[in-house]
């Protein structure tokens, strides 16, 4: 039998897929207990239950200076950061997006120009931006936004532009206006794929974050990670790590789920 | 610049610079902005190097830093810096460190992990010095400074020149050896609270409102009381460690918490030394403005009047005009 | 009363000369059916009457008067695909003609006018055979009644001209049949002239009125694109066909699910017609 | 006339093309003589000759110190590390994102788990990059592999699973085993998405390279654009930006001739 | 000789019964034809043949041994699409198979080997009438000529049971009527049983020996998933078609590119039948 005609049982399968996750915790656990045992006071791999004790720590004491519990705080902050920014793309993205993707006067003036945004190293600019945007939320925000939006524009404006023309064609024959065009018939079918670049932008806009806390804040989980650096605290750093990942999946998962919520056709599509 | 009354100061993690921070959080900030009918807005840095650059393109009216990069990048960008407050120097806050070996000797044809023009580097320079050595012995790898700690436990490196927090999360790492820090070239890596000169001048407020929040913080937090611990404590935590590494730090920093002190020490005459080999350094590295064809490319002005390099270019100042007020009891 | 007038028409693509010197009466009420070889211009000729593409040269008229040059509600257009929006349910896609019409800014009604909308729609809906599955988006449909949604959709504008471009092309046989069925009702029906491009000259014989071939004179390879197409043939279907009467022939050649032999071949679901 | 019908002349498209890009160097000049009226030594917006001087000085001068053309010899090392890192990734994105594509097997055991890990902030995990693998050039490396692989391996395997089943069971019917259908089916149709993914994490890697080289290097653009930093030197910023802007710009381009030039087919297919 | 039978062959995923308790021989060298409603199991009794698929219940033999369990090269695919591979060249399509079976390791055949096997597949590529396109990828290529291709490629590997699924389902008419000549030349050519999927009745009448119509005998809605399909009806096709000999029925009824009334509407190109 061909290996890829295989078939595996459901247990099978179950057991394959957590495999390499118990290797991981595995080898951490040896490597771990083999540092330890040279140097107890090895901070580069805690044992679990330093780690315990700082997740404690973190999450569930609160803040001897504040009262904070901070990786409430932290988390508070930075999603307020990212969501603040990626709303802000989004936005953009929608509305200069379509506005290159069907209207010839945009397409010419922004399509180059965002094209060439889209490849300038953003944290290159960091200096300029924190200083013409001072350091609040504000720089926080436009690093993400400067860093994520030419993507998502880029995306949204090829996505429109593969609409076929006949559709197009068939709402002029509708009495569809330019602007009745962009609102019924290219929005609503540009708004899954949004989405959808939404979520691969996840990724990026978490890397943003992380750097701009680092610059500049005094709560972020960005923040706190390179905070703890300078004394190698791993027990704190690997926690909020797993923490971000989870928010990082979550966020993924949800955007995913609301998609097929709120466009159903959207799937039938994807399914052909 | 004109007369105002919103100002804005950057401070950047570091132990002669959590009083700012403390100060903010504890309202000492307000209360003497108010005395002053100003307000201050305080802002906390986890980049040191932003901190500065933010200062140099106009964006704040005052920075802490040391004497040396207030040299090297607002005075060398042309921006008029005066130092309001002399806070502390490093009495053992930079240091270098070497593996496998017990004196500096043993550094010779290394790789040197540190941040590049710092003075972990003004630090590594003047150790070789002592040990007749030049720069061309080793070979400088530029180190991002949250990362040193981690760096230290790789292979590849073998010496390393840093500063607080990281020395002493350093120290105790097994194989680590301190063969210098800068206790042993005392009183030349200065930290200051500096201020634009031009703001200073039209806002002589400012500079007092500083130096009022500067030594209460001060009195503070050295003091042996519940308060002083609380205020470390918070300090510490503040700065990601807790009051005992906080204080370790402290142990390695000379505080001048009597404004009498830093006047005597910014007043003497071995400031005018301490400058002349910082400039020679940074000449050296090409750090002074980008022309320069000597180290007196741009002047300094010491409390006395008295100017180093060239008078018609000063850019740096010390002054200790505001610091005296607070010794007088005068703010 | 809808005559579409060619006249002297050119179009070309940069130097390629696609159409050449085309010119053609279209009678009030005809159903035109236009064959010809891939790639000779059909299409082409199908977006001048839309007012998608402007003639190079020569002029093109609705009723007397100049072809606005953009598309509007007084052509329809069904194509081989693509012709409905996949994110509009059935009952929303056909709606949606005079919902644009009506409201310039929102682009959707509401109240009482909605209400009638409604029920016109679905009165059409139930007229091309979809009663039922007014909540269905088009993914959930076959490719028959796609097409029958496209017509649906179009025919809500009350179009004095319907373009069909190979509407049918993509459709197994069985359903065809069927749908050329609801084809010739339809045009019976509503006062409107057809003008349809099909591969299938079964299907053009079977629905037109006339038929009109395109092709071009010349044709050796160095000269194709020197050359374009213009009308090679042109066929008044006899006897006549007229919109609304009866003819002799109305016979259909393609074995449909509804043939006897089939009825019997599949005993099992003798009331379902197949869908892809 | 509807908007989306405009039709511009070629004199007019070009003119909107290049307009938003005077209008950024407009913007600059205007901005730089501003701020050098009132500071002829400010370092944020420099002159356009200060800039050509540090051009001059940084491509076309030997350095005092080591005699090199530092522009050059950081491009080199910059370069060396990218194409080492996009190097790796690809390869392990071609065997691992194969695998999983093909092979119940590996598709049970590492998909789930590759998901994981590319939800993960690499940049949080420098430090125990930098412990294990040394501060050289390994580690940065390791960095662009870390965070730019996952992705491409998950992009693979999805493009692989979305082959026609057909195909698959087309080959098995010419006799293939699945080391010949991973060869000679698999492999050839998704080669030239790979080099579409590798195209989309040159902005990722960049990034990544950036970030590592701010950490620990002695050459790399990244390592002196951070190096520079602290001294405000915009006047080689800038052009060292841009010059990264155009190495990302020009790789994109060469990426996709290399594919359409190998690939023929390829573009064929997208054309439909 | 090639003949398939099954025995009281079943086929569930999951809880919904597809097929249901189904039984057929087939003969040597026949054709059949299998018909039905969409969605009754056509496709699914074909991959049980192909051995994509196992049965629930029953066995399938080949000449009187099990089927393999996997699809193999002794018996050949075609599809209504995907059945070529986009990546290769027609001509390295149709090398493909021989390719494959020969070289085990790299999958690639070299020197002399190469140059008999160009030789095979040019004269196949002839044989398919795509002599000429050996170069071209299928994206340049027709749906007609795509299918071809995908005969072409099936058929070198000398299958002896080739297995159709609405191979033409996806083409024009009149293509269709050409393909459907060389379908039948094929299979007469080649001793081989031919089992096709159809939905096009014409085309099962046309081209069969033998007609086999699957279907539900019990469709209540709410039964649905609950039975499965079996053989509603079986007609061998009178006057006997057999292959390799000419026959009476052998008529067509589609009406093609070559039909003289075309010939008389597209004068233009006569000799260039359309392409889609
Ligand atoms: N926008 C365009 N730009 C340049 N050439 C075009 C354009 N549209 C069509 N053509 C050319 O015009 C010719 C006619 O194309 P058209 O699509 O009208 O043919 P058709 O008769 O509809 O063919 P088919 O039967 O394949 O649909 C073709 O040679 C085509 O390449
Ligand atoms: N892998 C599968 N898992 C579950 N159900 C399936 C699977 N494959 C097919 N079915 C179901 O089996 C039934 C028969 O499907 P099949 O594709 O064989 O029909 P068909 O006769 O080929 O239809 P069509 O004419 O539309 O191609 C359908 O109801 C389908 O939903
Ligand atoms: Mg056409
Ligand atoms: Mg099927």
């Amino acid at each position: 039998m061909r290996l890829i005609n295989q078939q595996l049982s459901p247990v099978a399968a179950t057991a394959l897929k957590f495999a390499p996750f118990l290797v991981l915790i595995l080898a951490y656990l040896l490597g771990s207990s083999l540092r330890l045992a040279e140097n107890p006071n090895d901070k580069l791999l805690p044992a679990l239950t330093s780690i315990a004790d700082a997740v404690d720590l973190m999450a569930f004491t609160p803040d001897r200076r504040s009262g904070d519990y901070l990786l409430w705080t932290d988390t508070w902050s930075s999603l307020k950061r990212l969501a603040a920014g990626l709303g802000i793309s989004t936005a953009l993205a929608l509305v200069i997006g379509v506005c290159i993707g069907i209207l010839p006067f945009f397409r010419a003036l922004l399509a180059p120009f965002v094209s060439f945004v889209s490849m300038v190293p953003p944290l290159a600019l960091l200096p300029i931006l924190f200083i013409s945007m001072g350091l609040g939320e504000t720089s926080k925000i436009a690093l993400i936004v400067i860093g994520v939006a030419p993507i998502m524009i880029r995306d949204l404006a090829q996505t429109v532009l593969a609409l076929p023309r006949e559709q197009i064609v068939k709402a002029e024959t509708l009495s569809a206006s330019s602007w009745l065009i962009a609102l019924r018939i290219v929005l609503p079918q540009a708004l899954p794929r949004l989405l959808g670049s939404l979520r691969l932008q996840l990724g990026p806009a978490f890397l943003f974050l992380i750097a701009a806390e680092a610059i500049s804040a005094d709560s972020g989980l960005g923040y706190r990670i390179f905070l703890v650096r300078r004394y190698l605290s791993m027990d704190i750093i690997f926690p909020y790590v797993a923490w971000i990942t989870f928010l990082a999946a979550s966020a993924d998962f949800g955007i995913d789920r609301f998609r097929r919520w709120l466009f159903p056709w959207s799937q039938l599509e994807a399914g052909r | 610049a004109q007369e105002k009354t919103d100002f804005k100061v950057a401070w950047s993690i570091y132990v002669g610079w959590m009083p700012w921070g403390h100060a903010a959080d504890a309202g000492i900030v307000d209360k003497w902005a108010d005395k002053y009918g100003i307000s201050i807005e305080v802002t906390q840095f986890n980049d040191y190097v932003e901190s500065i650059n933010q200062y140099t393109a106009g964006g704040y009216d005052a920075v802490t830093l040391t004497n040396m990069d207030g040299l090297s990048i607002p005075a060398a960008g042309g921006v008029d810096t005066t130092a309001v407050i002399v806070g502390d120097f490093s009495d053992g806050n930079d240091a270098v460190f070497i593996k496998d070996g017990n004196a500096l000797a043993d550094i010779a044809g290394r790789d040197v992990n540190l941040v590049e023009f710092s003075v972990s580097h003004y630090l590594l320079s003047r150790a070789l010095d002592s040990v007749g050595m030049s720069e061309q012995d080793v070979k400088v790898i530029n180190t991002a400074d949250p990362d040193m700690v981690g760096a230290f436990q790789t292979d590849d490196v073998t010496a390393m020149v840093t500063w607080n927090p990281m020395v002493s999360e350093i120290e105790t790492l097994p194989g680590a050896v301190k063969v210098f820090d800068s206790a042993q070239i005392e009183g030349e890596i200065i930290d200051l609270m500096v201020a634009n000169t031009d703001v200073l001048s039209d806002n002589p407020k400012f500079g007092q409102a500083l130096a009022g929040i500067w030594y209460e913080t001060m009195t503070l937090m050295t003091s042996d009381t519940p308060e002083g611990a609380a205020a470390r404590a918070a300090m510490g935590a503040a700065s990601g460690t807790d009051q005992a590494g906080f204080e370790a730090q402290m142990a390695a920093t000379k505080l001048f918490a009597d404004p009498a002190e830093a006047v005597a020490f910014t007043a003497s005459s071995d400031l005018a030394g301490t400058m002349n080999l910082v400039r020679a350094f940074l000449f050296d590295k090409g750090l002074l403005t980008p022309g320069a064809t000597s180290e007196d490319a741009i002047g300094i002005e010491l409390p006395d009047g008295t100017i180093l390099g060239d008078t018609a270019n000063v850019k740096f100042r010390f002054d200790t005009t505001f610091m005296q007020m607070a010794a007088d009891g005068a703010l | 009363m809808t005559a579409l007038t060619l006249r002297n028409v050119w179009k070309e693509y940069g130097d390629q000369i696609v159409i050449e010197n085309l010119s053609l009466d279209i009678a009030p009420r005809s159903f035109v059916a236009l064959v010809g070889p891939s790639g000779c211009g059909k299409t082409t000729l199908l977006r001048l009457l839309l007012g998608q593409e402007r003639a190079t040269r020569g002029t093109i008229m609705l009723d007397g008067a100049a072809l606005p040059d953009e598309p509007g509600p007084d052509r329809g257009v069904v194509y081989q695909r693509y012709s409905v929006f996949p994110h509009l349910t059935v009952l929303g896609n056909v709606m949606l003609g005079p919902e644009l019409q009506s409201a310039r800014v929102v682009g959707r009604s509401f109240g009482a006018a909605r209400r009638h909308l409604n029920e016109a729609a679905r009165q059409m809906i139930a007229d091309v055979g979809l009663a039922g599955s007014e909540d269905k988006y088009p993914a959930q449909l076959s490719g028959g009644m796609q097409q029958r949604l496209a017509l649906a959709q179009a025919l809500m504008m009350k179009p004095r001209v319907l373009l069909l471009d190979e509407p049918f092309g993509a459709l197994d046989p069985g359903i065809r049949t069927d749908i050329h069925h609801l084809m010739k009702r339809l045009w019976d029906e509503r006062p409107m002239t057809v003008v349809m491009v099909t591969h299938d000259l079964r299907e053009a014989f079977t629905l037109g009125t006339r038929v009109v071939a395109l092709g071009r004179k010349r044709n050796r390879p160095e000269e194709a694109d020197r050359y374009g197409a213009s009308i090679t043939n042109d066929i008044d279907i006899w006897p006549p066909r007229v919109a609304g009467a009866r003819t002799l022939f109305n016979t259909e050649y393609a074995l449909g699910w509804d043939d006897p032999t089939v009825q019997a071949v599949t005993s099992g679901r003798p009331d379902q017609p197949p869908e892809t």
